[in-house]
């Protein structure tokens, strides 16, 4: 079955950005960090398909989603409120390798949702993630919190911030001296658009360490079924994102063809 | 709610889509296969096939297009991997086929005949015809009639042909494979289409054009499943943007003896036994036992 | 925002298209006709004509069908009654034509020919050809060769040939109008389709058959403009399911050299006027100065 | 100009029905009874076509309309609430003739919809009618009120009522005895499902009364231009309901086709 989930809230909470959270029923079921649902923007024929959102976090009460307006279907989205019923399915795809012990998350824009998930699972479980969100200014970052020494936080995990006009915590790009970064780094998880996730996989490679990148592709079932969501292989072909990925080891991508 | 199609008994009229269900257990999650008639598998060529180039499917008013350029496992990887998965439910397993010349599609339902598992070969004709300079096969009768003719003669498991929508009429097409041995007829396939991001000046699809499927093309589907259903006397299997149990009604009135369900299951993955559960209700509601008593029973 | 086809500027590229907009006046309490391009008559045959057992009109998945069955007051009311209504306009007024064989267009067109306040013809070969078996012109590239040329032959006014989406390429149609002397292609008509009440079992529609129309058919549109612009070197009107000044700019990209909006106009009666102001404010925030930067722009 | 316009209130009336109030701007500038308006049911391409609805009745304040739920439109629009804008256009058509001395109206359904305009409008201008409401049983009438003597009121003037099952008034058709009913009367205004108008018109022809029908077709444009609305006309061809209607005299139309 389907699902047909209550939406508990439904909130600003950024520069168009909404954090959603529902009744997990099923939905959040065992459902882990990079991890995604679709949910059906409205009822009905026009929008058909759903869209795909990271899970942001699960509690047993509750899945949440934060996204951003980018075009019709999050509009709607953000137009649905407490009490209202959403047509979901998941947890579905390939989540980060959580095993690493000094893993470095590089969010870039919204790869937020996903990756905050990731830092206080990793946190809960032992874990200090060197943490990093990049922004374009200080206005897009989602709404987190901030400790008397005006460290950021999100869902519990702290976040070093860069910006590239400089409005908050360091200025530049996220990709900038990446590689120095990278010291003492085992593991690096990122989500992001697709420069920097393509800028931050070939300092992974060169420095050779392992690179987790979250991918999207526009999806039509979620499921593995329709193949509509390929990425281009390094193997040749196509990887599915909601199946292989959305999150990949970047060294089995193909970045020159996505 | 049980339907013959070809002497061959599906348990419910309501089918899954080639292309749209997988290899028929992708939806386990969320449906329960032997709650519907069966399925189309995605089409199996003879090698495997990567498929276009990305972006393969974009939204559409009311319906979707799709590029996939049928990928798919090839026939090896799908009798070793994927038919045993469904080879024991009850629920019937049609295989799709697709190839790109006559031999090709000649050798593929040579392999898949009398394969276990295996219910029933569905003739994907709307592919292009290499040979006949890349016009679609399903868009010329006589290629029609030879393709459903030598795949005729290296198979007796019950042969559906799968016709286009991209043509003027589609009677032709349906005479032709009925008259070269086919048991049925399923149709619509996708209409070719193409949508463009107006700001990116880009074709929303890598392929460039792609094909429109969904409620959107629910009367172009209505249309030729009547057209075909009163010249021909075979089955048919209609389909093209069945999302409800009425508009299961809608096709079996019009002409079809089943149908398939596709792009509703992007929108919801339950939707085949929900539509199924729909029909039912529909038919419990206006005193109807049998399905065949809506078969063709539109009334003017 | 003016563009030129065929040596006729319009104001504006969007055009009301025919069929939706009666002779030009019924909307005018909804919108300003001089604020686009002009638009396109209900088609005027040379006898009155009565139209289509009802029901007409039948809602679909974003579309509508429709079997008016070419309902129109004739050409000489036509001529005396509407026409003098939008002569004294700056809104262009394309004729559309219909007639059941080609001596009625002849005709049709010879007595539009040079009359004050018509800006051009539009040739509508979608209609079944009675002495060509009923199959319609627009289906056969001979005979819309043969129609365009003897059209051509009794008229100076811009010559415009609607083509049909029934049909499995619309190229070669074009081609033929081409060569025939036509100076330019709109495209889409609507798509042949049906519509079924599930409980009274009957057609939605008197004709049984209708034409689909609206933005379900937008990406079939999208489509045929695209093959028919980058095969045939005239202008073209696109058409089919435009709703939104990106939508104008879509089949811009696509290769139209301007729009005629249909259905839209029944979803809200000012919607020719409003899609105007919209192209102009895509056009604006893209920092594009003229529609030509627009027309056949597709990068892929 | 198409009209966007506010809704004041949207409340159920009945089995089924709402009345609808409107903030009439132009939509109901010289809006006479029989006339209709064009309502969008939803903003957005699915349902593509608006609705159209007889008005129920104009203020300076308030345009009105009162609905049944039929299918998918209807429902929708029963979904509208205070401060929430309808897409519309409007008046539309042609009404009913007001200018009888002693007309009886027979409103059967949601016939009352227009016709209590009608009644009202007559009484207004020192006409008084004799109005018939015809309904299947007590819980199908639309909410009026009720005098002490138990007559039943709507918009302000008064109906008798008749029900098929006998729960409340007269038992019986709406068309029964109406030779009788017709004794003194100078025209018939009708609304109400195609049997019942039939019927009212087989009689009126034989008694040689006039009659104003008010006629139903789907509808695409609702301006005259579409020709989607066709009704078969006495004298052969057909009239169009939205502009030679929705009231037409009885005697223009082929009742055998309809
Ligand atoms: C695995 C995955 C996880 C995601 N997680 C998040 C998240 O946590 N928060 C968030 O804000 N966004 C996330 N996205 C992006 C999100 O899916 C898109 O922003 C959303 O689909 C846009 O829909 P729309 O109707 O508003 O936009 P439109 O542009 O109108 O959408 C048109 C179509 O394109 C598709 N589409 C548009 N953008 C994207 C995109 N970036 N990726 C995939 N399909 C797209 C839509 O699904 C829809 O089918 C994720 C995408 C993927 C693939
Ligand atoms: C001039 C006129 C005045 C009307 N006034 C009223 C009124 O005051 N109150 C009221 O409750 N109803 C009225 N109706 C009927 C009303 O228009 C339909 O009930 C409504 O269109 C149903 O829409 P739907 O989407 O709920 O139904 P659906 O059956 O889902 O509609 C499908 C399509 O059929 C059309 N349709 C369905 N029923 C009718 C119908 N009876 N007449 C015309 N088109 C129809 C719809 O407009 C739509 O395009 C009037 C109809 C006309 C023509
Ligand atoms: C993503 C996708 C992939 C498809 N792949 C195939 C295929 O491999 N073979 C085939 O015959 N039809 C294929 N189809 C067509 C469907 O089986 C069906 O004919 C069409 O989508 C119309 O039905 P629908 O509107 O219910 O989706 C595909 C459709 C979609 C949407
Ligand atoms: C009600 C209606 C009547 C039409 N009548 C005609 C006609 O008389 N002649 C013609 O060439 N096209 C006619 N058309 C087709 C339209 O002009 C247009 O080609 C088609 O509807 C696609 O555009 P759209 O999706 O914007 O409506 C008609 C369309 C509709 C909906
Ligand atoms: S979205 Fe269907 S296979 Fe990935
Ligand atoms: S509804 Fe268009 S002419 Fe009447």
């Amino acid at each position: 079955m389907s699902l047909r989930v209550k939406v508990i809230s439904n909130q600003p909470a950024g520069e168009g950005v909404y954090l959603l959270e529902l009744e997990p029923h099923e939905l959040g079921r065992g459902a882990m960090p990079g991890q995604f649902v679709m949910l059906k923007p409205a009822p009905g024929r026009d929008p058909l398909l759903a869209r795909p959102f990271s899970i942001h976090g699960v509690t047993e009460n509750s899945l949440s989603v934060l996204y951003k307006i980018i075009g019709r279907g999050t509009a709607l989205l953000s137009g649905f409120s407490a009490g209202d019923i959403v047509e979901a399915w998941g947890p579905l795809g390939t989540g980060y390798n959580l095993d690493y012990r000094k893993p470095l998350l590089l969010a870039g824009g919204m790869g937020i949702a996903s990756l905050a998930f990731a830092a206080s699972y990793l946190q809960e479980n032992g874990v200090d993630p060197e943490s990093i969100y990049g922004a374009a200014t200080v206005r897009d970052l989602v709404e987190g919190y901030y400790d008397s020494d005006g460290r950021y936080f999100i869902s519990g995990a702290p976040w070093q911030i860069i910006t590239e006009d400089g409005t908050y915590g360091e200025t530049g790009l996220i990709t900038g001296g990446l590689d120095e970064k990278l010291a003492g780094i085992d593991g690096v998880l990122a989500c992001g658009p697709l420069p920097m996730l393509k800028a931050v996989a070939q300092v992974c490679a060169e420095k050779q360490v392992p690179l987790d990148a979250s991918l999207e592709a526009p999806m039509a079932c979620g499921l593995g079924a329709c193949l509509g969501c390929a990425v281009p292989a390094s193997q040749g072909g196509y990887l599915r994102v909601c199946k292989e990925g959305p999150v990949v080891d970047a060294g089995k991508v193909d970045w020159e063809r996505v | 709610m049980a339907v013959d199609i070809a002497g061959l008994l599906f348990s419910s009229p309501v089918i899954a889509a080639s292309g749209t269900f997988g290899y028929g257990r992708e939806y386990d999650d969320y449906l329960d296969l032997e709650k519907i008639g069966g399925f189309v598998t995605k089409g199996v060529s003879l090698e495997p096939r990567d498929g276009n180039q990305p972006p393969r499917i974009a939204e559409t008013a009311c319906g979707m297009l799709n590029a996939i350029g049928l990928a798919n496992i090839g026939l090896e990887k799908f009798l070793a991997d994927k038919l045993p998965l469904v080879e024991k439910t009850r629920a019937r397993c049609v295989v799709n086929l697709y190839g790109e010349s006559a031999e090709e599609f000649e050798k593929l339902a040579q392999a898949l005949d009398a394969r276990q598992g295996v219910d029933a070969l569905e003739l994907n004709v709307s592919c292009p015809n290499v040979k006949g300079g890349g016009m679609a096969f399903g868009q010329d009768a006589k290629a029609v009639y030879e393709l459903t003719r030598v795949v005729r003669q290296k198979t007796s498991l019950p042969l559906w042909v799968k016709l286009t929508p991209n043509v003027a009429d589609p009677v032709p097409m349906a005479k032709a494979a009925a008259d070269a041995g086919a048991d049925a007829l399923s149709l619509i396939n996708t209409i070719l289409a193409m949508a463009i991001d107006a700001r990116t000046r880009k074709p929303k699809l890598g392929n460039v054009y792609g094909g429109l499927s969904g409620p959107a093309i629910k009367p172009v589907g209505l249309r030729m499943v009547h057209q075909v259903s009163r010249a021909v006397d075979l089955p048919v299997v209609g389909m093209g943007g069945i999302m409800t149990g009425s508009d299961v009604a809608e096709y079996l009135l019009a002409g079809a003896s089943a149908v398939q369900v596709g792009t509703a299951s992007f929108s919801d993955p339950a939707s085949c036994v929900r539509i199924a559960d729909e029909l039912a209700a529909f038919m419990k509601e206006q005193g109807i036992a049998e399905v065949r008593e809506l078969i063709g029973g539109l009334l003017s």
